[in-house]
């Protein structure tokens, strides 16, 4: 059997290239339709902008915004209320004006205010999350992208350690540190953080492996580029929305594992109260005070909600490459959120 | 008679069917007349008898799979007949048992003064580490002689008035069983037999046909486990249980839930020997300080009664004339103001101690009392540990540099004597005491020889005693205990229900 | 493959033997079981018995040589709590878990590629706006307290489903469906975003223009495509809950691995505990190696080159 | 291109670069025959002249872009050197090497992947002078030389601000070649330039590279399957078989009277710029190429060579001069000048 001697396609494609570039090129695709982008001189400014163009989007970043000043304020505005106790008064349905403002969603088992300890929980619980997410995300993000960069041994040790830390079980770690130490907040932030170090990991080292074998990479290879700068300039930007976006969904997990933690009994201790721990205490009264557990759990979903939609935006918003699509009229804006994560998580 | 409540029913025919199939599917309609359901907190860890004063063993264990040679009736406090007939001290520290003659155990041997000998002694002289020989017998070893078939002679190392009280926790088994090992599956001389262990599922007993006594009214029992509360408690709700254990005051059980006296206490044990605890004036501040009255009325639903002792009534030793202690803000702050004028340092941070799920809505009262201790003028930070740290705070030796310690403890006296309290709680040196006077602990070994009406009222001394002149104690509470029971099934909780639940007292409702 | 496979298992000995020393002397940190299994009144003299029995009274590397010999002859010791042994007892409760999240995985999976593709089909449609937030929510929800409504609703105000137990096929669907609630979620989530860049590269233009039909599309062409991404996040799920459902567990009574590592931990039960976690490390290896496998018959691209 | 040390260089007699005997072997999962050795690249040498294009062709799976891979220190060959005016490469450190790193570089086969999408065209041309600090220090110089250089391939200052995906595949090309000359290189290895690019657009990028040589006297090493380009802008060539050289000499020499049956095989099929010298027969080959894991014994290419004999099989042919011609080198124990090249003889009959 005959076989032309040269392969048509002007594609090289060899057992030995590992170059591994993205067989989805087409050879001579034309440039995709992006109409040109108005000047974004004002990387900011512009941000700005198209966030406005996005209903969602805004009003994620409002709720956002609200979470967080509620969690920076808040406990200043409620002063004592979160504390008053009253068991004379205890489990009062929200919604009613009866006892003033303060008491507009209702009081707890303990005849506390539930807006108090609402706003109260609030700040608790970003102060556990945002830092276990925050150090989870950067330690294994670096991590990773150095094993995936440099492959080889350091990449197989890195994702051993990876295997380690996952088949171990967390909530021995979590009650030898509450054991050993003390129950903490910064203990639980760091139970947390530990414990989510390898999903940014082998999430980080899968995407960096495949980048670090790009014709860019290459080409900057051969400038004489160091590997740090190189994971500065090429690797990092393109494996940071991925990795955000896991962040966010991982905020989520870290709230819901720490109202876990509460629900076993090693988490927030009383008097310290998070959202997660009002669930997990207020569980019991589902049947005779819903709002004790049905209002802090909401507070956790509109959260979640709203940093996922932002995250997605986000994502589109920072890539260049994207970008266009929300310079678009509304009907045709593509992937206004939840586009497409790559991460891993759990 | 000693069942007086048990009625036998027409369902006793039903006792002769063959082993029905294990794999009953629970809320099965037709299982229910003739299975009894129970639903416990826990999984039995074992049913070894040696074991049964484990609340979670002996629930299960206990008069139902094996019975001691005496029991202690827990409404009236007596020891009643139950393998023995009659018993009599015959010296100091002699005691002689007589036996049934009519008693087969569930392999079909003979129950005799052999088969109690060798029971006692593999439970109190062996290596085996039984918890009923640390939990009612001392370190002394007992001699036991089997002089007929059906007399037994036991003697104890020093005079004990209450060895037939101890002995109720012996269960009684065969001779066959082994003293080198502890058995996951004892046989016994009880109503009911082990049928089957499906570990993590269920445990399932059978009446057994030769019993000496009168047959139960179900010949089938069931016992499942859920850690939940609200799902015990959904579970009597749904037709899915017949009986459920432990239910919690919100757990949603509403009708069905039956409350009786548990034999619990809750009380602030403090730490007399740091300051400012060491100041009678703060302790005296602090039991003024919790408003006893509104906890049990607002957390607990008013089932559970304001305690001023840590035994309930029904223990031999209660002081009935016993005021608790009344709910006084402004005496609490001016004793708090008094110590500090005589330079007490009331301002050192005090830690409150508790331990999470301990019982029923710990969490509320920790925050309650921390919050009510403040009140007063005191600086409580407040500490939630689980079981196994828990257990340090409680035991000598205790944890040291923390500080001055208030710690939340449940007391439940299951034997029925105050001799089993004060010693571990009161005593300089008890294990679970902080600290006591030489005074006191000349007049708690005194009530521990006395019998009878002596020891009544030397016991209720004592815990008069103890609230006016050592107040280790903030008295909080005796509690309730909360058994959900379907409609279907006609039970009365009493007092040691939570550690011996009785199946044979339990019948179909009409 | 089988290179890569040899290797990967020899690579993953290691962190095992890691897992469980760890195990081993981080639970000893905890404390001495001797008060947990004494009665409270125990003396020093019943204590100093227990540990000797238990041979808790030997340094920590003793023991540690001790346990190590004994796995080596596959003894794991016994449990404190029932005298059982060990290894039983983890083999025992580890199907459980196993077929729980097995048939959580595959229901969420299946569930989420389909309400997935769905959404994807018409980027910011109805459909997309609904899935995105129902999914969303639901990878936000406690499970413990949606386990606990569910158990209210379908259980004892509708009575349909048993509150909990294993009895019987309708028995798991009140765990199944609290467990797959965030699996789904996130896979959603993960899903459509794969599809919708699927769906817009110019091969799948192609494919749409020349006829081809929505359902060709999508199993065809785009879900090969959006099959990688999903599985890695489907299978750091999976290990999630292969490590045990611990709070799904307790509030079903499910006689699982996570529930007996719980138990294990507050009970000082090392010896279980360690069995457990060795089984559960196991499983968890052998799934990651799966992953990879899967991943790499998907996507030659990733398909790891060993390097001598 | 005032380097007076390059300029000193260029006029000494040595060629500019000198491989010998490069070998480079990968592991890889196993074959079936058991072998998990590949080697890419077997015994090369090759050497460059100052301003001159070297053209490098071979079907693909043959090495080509291994071996540019390694001249650009993107892999290390087990074997062998590298000599870059007379210094190897792959034992310098640190400043040497980043020094040597500017006079070498490379023009990649795919404009798109080539390009970092998320860099503007300025940001990519500029990128390498993030490693040589030295040149170009003010951002405005630097920004000057980005619009000089995008002028030197044909594009417009503005183009800086826009991102690659605004470009078409020709413009990114050009935008990889002006990234290549940021760094004044003495050399630009070409890896299948204009591969990925249409047909009009290929003559473009292949009329400025010539254009780029004659004013900046840079020296291209040009690799590509397609032969008809080679032949536009190579001086000499080098055929390349399943990781070794099997003939080199001039374009005209290679292309017109070629020694090696692959050479000839190879350079028959290709359809020509130039039809002047008349139809030659193509000459289909049979048979696959064999997997580089499991390379035949003695002659590489006797397995789908219609001359083939028990020799082939036993021994490596050994480096042959054309007779009259000894720059031209082929590596055949037939050599075809002993044979006419005829139409019809050179099928193969089976």
């Amino acid at each position: 059997m005959a076989t032309p001697l040269l392969q048509p396609e002007g594609h090289q494609h060899s057992e030995i290239d590992r170059s591994g570039t993205a067989a989805t090129h087409t050879p001579d695709a034309r440039p995709l339709e992006a109409p040109p982008v108005q000047d974004l001189g004002d990387k900011k400014l512009s941000l700005f902008r198209l966030l406005l163009r996005d209903k969602f989007a805004t009003l994620a970043a409002l709720v956002l915004m609200f979470v967080g000043l509620v969690a920076v304020f808040g406990p200043m505005l409620v002063g004592d209320l979160a504390t008053r106790q009253d068991l004379l008064a205890a489990n009062k349905p929200p919604f009613s004006l009866d006892d003033g403002w303060g008491y507009v969603l209702g009081s707890d088992s303990l005849g506390r205010s539930m807006l108090g300890r609402l706003v109260v929980a609030t700040r608790t619980t970003i102060s556990v999350a945002l830092p276990a997410v925050g150090i989870a995300l950067v330690i294994g993000s670096l991590w990773g992208v150095w094993a995936g960069y440099h492959r080889g041994l350091r990449e197989t040790i890195s994702m051993r350690i990876a295997d380690v830390i996952m088949s171990f079980p967390s909530l021995l770690l979590a009650v030898v540190v509450l054991y050993v130490f003390n129950p903490s907040l910064g203990n639980i932030v760091l139970i947390l953080a530990i414990t989510r170090i390898p999903i940014y990991l082998r999430t980080a080292r899968a995407e960096s492996a495949e980048l670090q074998s790009r014709t860019f990479v290459d080409a900057a290879r051969t400038f004489g580029s160091k590997p740090t700068a190189i994971i500065g300039r090429h690797v990092i930007p393109i494996v940071l929305p991925t990795l955000l976006t896991l962040a966010t969904l991982e905020f989520c997990y870290v709230m819901l594992a720490e109202s876990s933690l509460s629900f076993l009994g090693i988490g927030i201790q009383s008097p310290d109260v998070s959202w997660g721990l009002m669930v997990s205490q207020g569980r019991q009264y589902l049947q005779t005070a819903w709002w004790l557990s049905i209002l802090p759990g909401l507070a956790i979903v509109v959260t979640t909600i709203a940093a996922n939609i932002l995250a997605a935006w986000l994502r589109i918003a920072t890539d260049p490459a994207q970008r266009w699509r929300l310079s678009l009229p509304r009907k045709r804006g593509g992937r206004r959120f939840g586009t497409a994560l790559k991460g891993a998580t759990k | 008679m000693i069942f007086s409540t048990l009625a036998v029913g027409g369902t006793l025919v039903l006792s002769s069917c063959s082993v029905a199939n294990s794999e009953q599917v629970e809320g099965d309609a037709g299982a229910a007349s003739d299975t009894i359901r129970v639903v416990l907190s826990q999984e039995p860890p074992t049913l070894e008898a040696c074991e049964a004063n484990l609340t979670s063993t002996g629930v299960v264990v206990r008069s139902n799979v094996t019975q001691p040679l005496v029991e202690r009736n827990p409404t009236t406090g007596d020891i009643e007949p139950l393998l023995a007939t009659e018993w009599e001290a015959t010296s100091d520290t002699e005691w002689t048992f007589k036996l049934r003659d009519d008693v087969t155990f569930h392999d079909g041997t003979p129950f005799d003064a052999e088969a109690a000998a060798f029971t006692i002694d593999r439970a109190v002289n062996s290596d085996l580490g039984c918890n009923v020989e640390g939990y009612v017998f001392g370190d002394d070893d007992l001699v036991v002689e089997a002089v007929d078939e059906t007399t037994l002679k036991v003697t104890t190392a020093s005079p004990d008035p209450i060895l037939p009280l101890r002995l109720s926790f012996v269960e009684i088994v065969p001779t066959s069983t082994s003293s080198e090992e502890k058995v996951r599956e004892p046989i016994g001389t009880g109503p009911y037999a082990i049928e089957q262990w499906d570990a993590g599922q269920r445990i399932t007993l059978a009446a057994y046909e030769g019993f000496w006594g009168d047959a139960p009214a179900y010949p089938k029992a069931e016992y499942q486990w859920r850690s939940e509360g609200t799902v015990r408690a959904a579970m009597i709700t749904s037709g899915e249980a017949d009986i459920a254990m432990g239910i919690g005051p919100d757990d949603g059980i509403g009708e069905l839930g039956v409350s009786y006296p548990n034999n619990e206490t809750i009380a602030l044990r403090l730490t007399g020997e740091i300051a400012p605890l060491d100041d009678a004036r703060v302790r005296e501040a602090i039991n003024y300080a919790v408003d006893k009255e509104t906890i049990v009325s607002s957390l607990y639903g008013g089932t559970d009664k304001v305690a001023a002792q840590l035994i309930p009534e029904g223990v031999v030793g209660h002081n009935p004339d016993l005021e608790p202690w009344p709910f006084d803000l402004d005496r609490a702050k001016e004793l708090v103001a008094e110590a500090k004028a005589d330079g007490v340092p009331v301002d050192t941070k005090i830690t409150l101690v508790t331990r999470s799920a301990q019982f029923p809505k710990v969490t509320e009262l920790s925050q309650v009392l921390q919050e009510q201790l403040s009140q007063a003028g005191l600086n409580v930070e407040l500490k939630t540990v689980e079981t196994s740290q828990h257990l340090q705070y409680q035991l000598r030796p205790f944890v040291t540099n923390e500080g001055p310690i208030a710690l939340l403890v449940q007391h439940g006296n299951q034997a029925g004597d105050a001799a089993f309290t004060v010693e571990q709680y009161m005593t300089s040196t008890g294990a679970q005491s902080t600290f006591g006077t030489p005074e006191f602990d000349a007049m708690i070994e005194e009530a521990g020889l006395t019998e009878g009406e002596d020891r009544q009222s030397a016991y209720e001394e004592v815990f008069a005693y103890q609230n006016e002149n050592v107040v280790q104690f903030a008295m909080i509470a005796h509690q309730t205990g909360i058994i959900g029971k379907a409609a279907g099934v006609d039970y009365e909780p009493n007092s040691s229900s939570g550690d011996e639940l009785r199946l044979s007292e339990m019948t179909p409702a009409n | 493959m089988l290179v890569y496979l040899r290797q990967r298992i020899i690579s993953s000995l290691l962190p095992l033997v890691v897992v469980v020393v760890g195990v081993f002397a981080l639970a000893r940190l905890t404390g001495n079981p001797a008060s947990l299994y004494l009665p409270l009144n125990a003396t020093e003299q019943m204590r100093a018995d227990f540990m000797a029995r238990e041979g808790l009274d030997q340094p920590l590397l003793v023991q540690m040589a001790d346990y190590f010999g004994g796995v080596l002859r596959l003894d794991f010791g016994e449990s404190l709590r029932t005298g059982e042994p060990a290894a039983a007892m983890a083999l025992r409760a580890f199907p459980a878990t196993l077929q729980l999240a097995a048939t959580t995985m595959v229901i969420a999976i299946v569930a989420a590629v389909l309400v997935g593709c769905w959404a994807a089909l018409k980027p910011n449609g109805v459909a997309d706006r609904i899935s995105s937030f129902v999914s969303m929510a639901a990878a936000s929800i406690p499970d413990f307290w949606l386990a606990i409504v569910g158990i209210w609703i379908f259980a004892i105000t509708l009575g349909w489903l048993p509150t909990s137990g294993v009895s019987g096929p309708e028995a798991w669907i009140l765990p199944i469906a609290t467990l797959m609630l965030r699996p789904f979620g996130v896979l959603v989530q993960i899903v459509r975003g794969a599809m919708v860049s699927a769906l817009s590269e110019p091969y799948i233009k192609l494919a749409r223009s020349k006829g081809a039909s929505d359902a060709r599309v999508v199993t065809h062409h785009a879900l090969r495509n959006a099959a990688a991404p999903a599985l890695t996040v489907a299978g750091d799920l999976a290990v999630g809950l292969v490590n045990g459902a611990v709070v799904v567990e307790t509030i079903f009574g499910w006689p699982g691995i996570g529930k007996l590592m719980i138990d294990s931990i507050l009970q000082r039960d090392f010896a279980v505990l360690q069995a457990a976690v060795l089984i559960t490390a196991i499983a968890i290896f052998i799934l990651n190696i799966l992953i990879d496998i899967g991943y790499a018959l998907l996507d030659a691209r990733v398909r790891p080159t060993v390097k001598a | 291109m005032s380097d007076t040390q390059v300029d000193a260089a260029r006029h000494q007699d040595r060629p500019l670069l000198e491989v010998k005997d490069v070998t480079k072997t990968f592991h890889v999962a196993k074959s079936p025959s058991g072998n998990n050795r590949l080697r890419a690249l077997d015994g090369i040498s090759l050497t460059l002249g100052r301003g001159e294009t070297l053209g490098l062709v071979g079907e693909s799976g043959c090495g080509k872009s291994t071996l540019a891979r390694t001249l650009m220190m993107l892999e290390r060959p087990d074997a062998g050197t590298v000599l870059f005016d007379g210094t190897d490469p792959f034992e310098m450190h640190g400043k040497e090497l980043l020094a040597w790193r500017r006079r070498v570089q490379m023009v990649f086969q795919d404009p798109f992947a080539s390009l970092n999408a998320r860099m503007t065209a300025g940001e990519i041309i500029s990128e390498p002078w993030r490693a040589h600090r030295d040149m170009y220090r003010s951002s405005k110089d630097r920004e000057a030389r980005v619009h000089e250089l995008l002028h030197l391939v044909g594009m417009r200052p503005s183009d800086a601000r826009k991102s690659p995906q605004e470009f078409s595949g020709g413009q990114r090309q050009r935008i990889g070649i002006a990234r290549a000359l940021a760094l004044d290189p003495d050399v630009i290895i070409l890896d299948e330039p204009v591969s990925a690019l249409d047909l009009s657009v290929q003559a473009q990028v292949l009329n400025l590279l010539n254009e780029l040589q004659d004013r900046l006297g840079v020296s291209y090493i040009f690799i590509s399957h397609d032969l008809s380009v080679v032949r536009f802008v190579a001086d000499r060539v080098a055929v390349m078989y399943l990781g070794r050289i099997i003939e080199t000499g001039t374009a005209e020499q290679v292309f017109d009277s070629p020694r090696h049956p692959y050479a000839a095989a190879l350079t028959s099929a290709s359809p020509r710029l130039d039809r002047s010298s008349g139809g030659r027969e193509k000459i289909i080959l049979r048979g696959e190429i064999p997997s580089p894991l499991d390379p035949p014994s003695g002659c590489r290419f006797r397995t789908r060579c219609w001359q083939a004999q028990d020799i082939c099989a036993e021994k490596v042919p050994p480096t042959d001069q054309a007779p009259g011609s000894p720059l031209h080198l082929s590596e055949c124990h037939f050599p075809l000048d002993t044979i006419r090249v005829r139409s019809g003889e050179l099928t193969p009959t089976s």
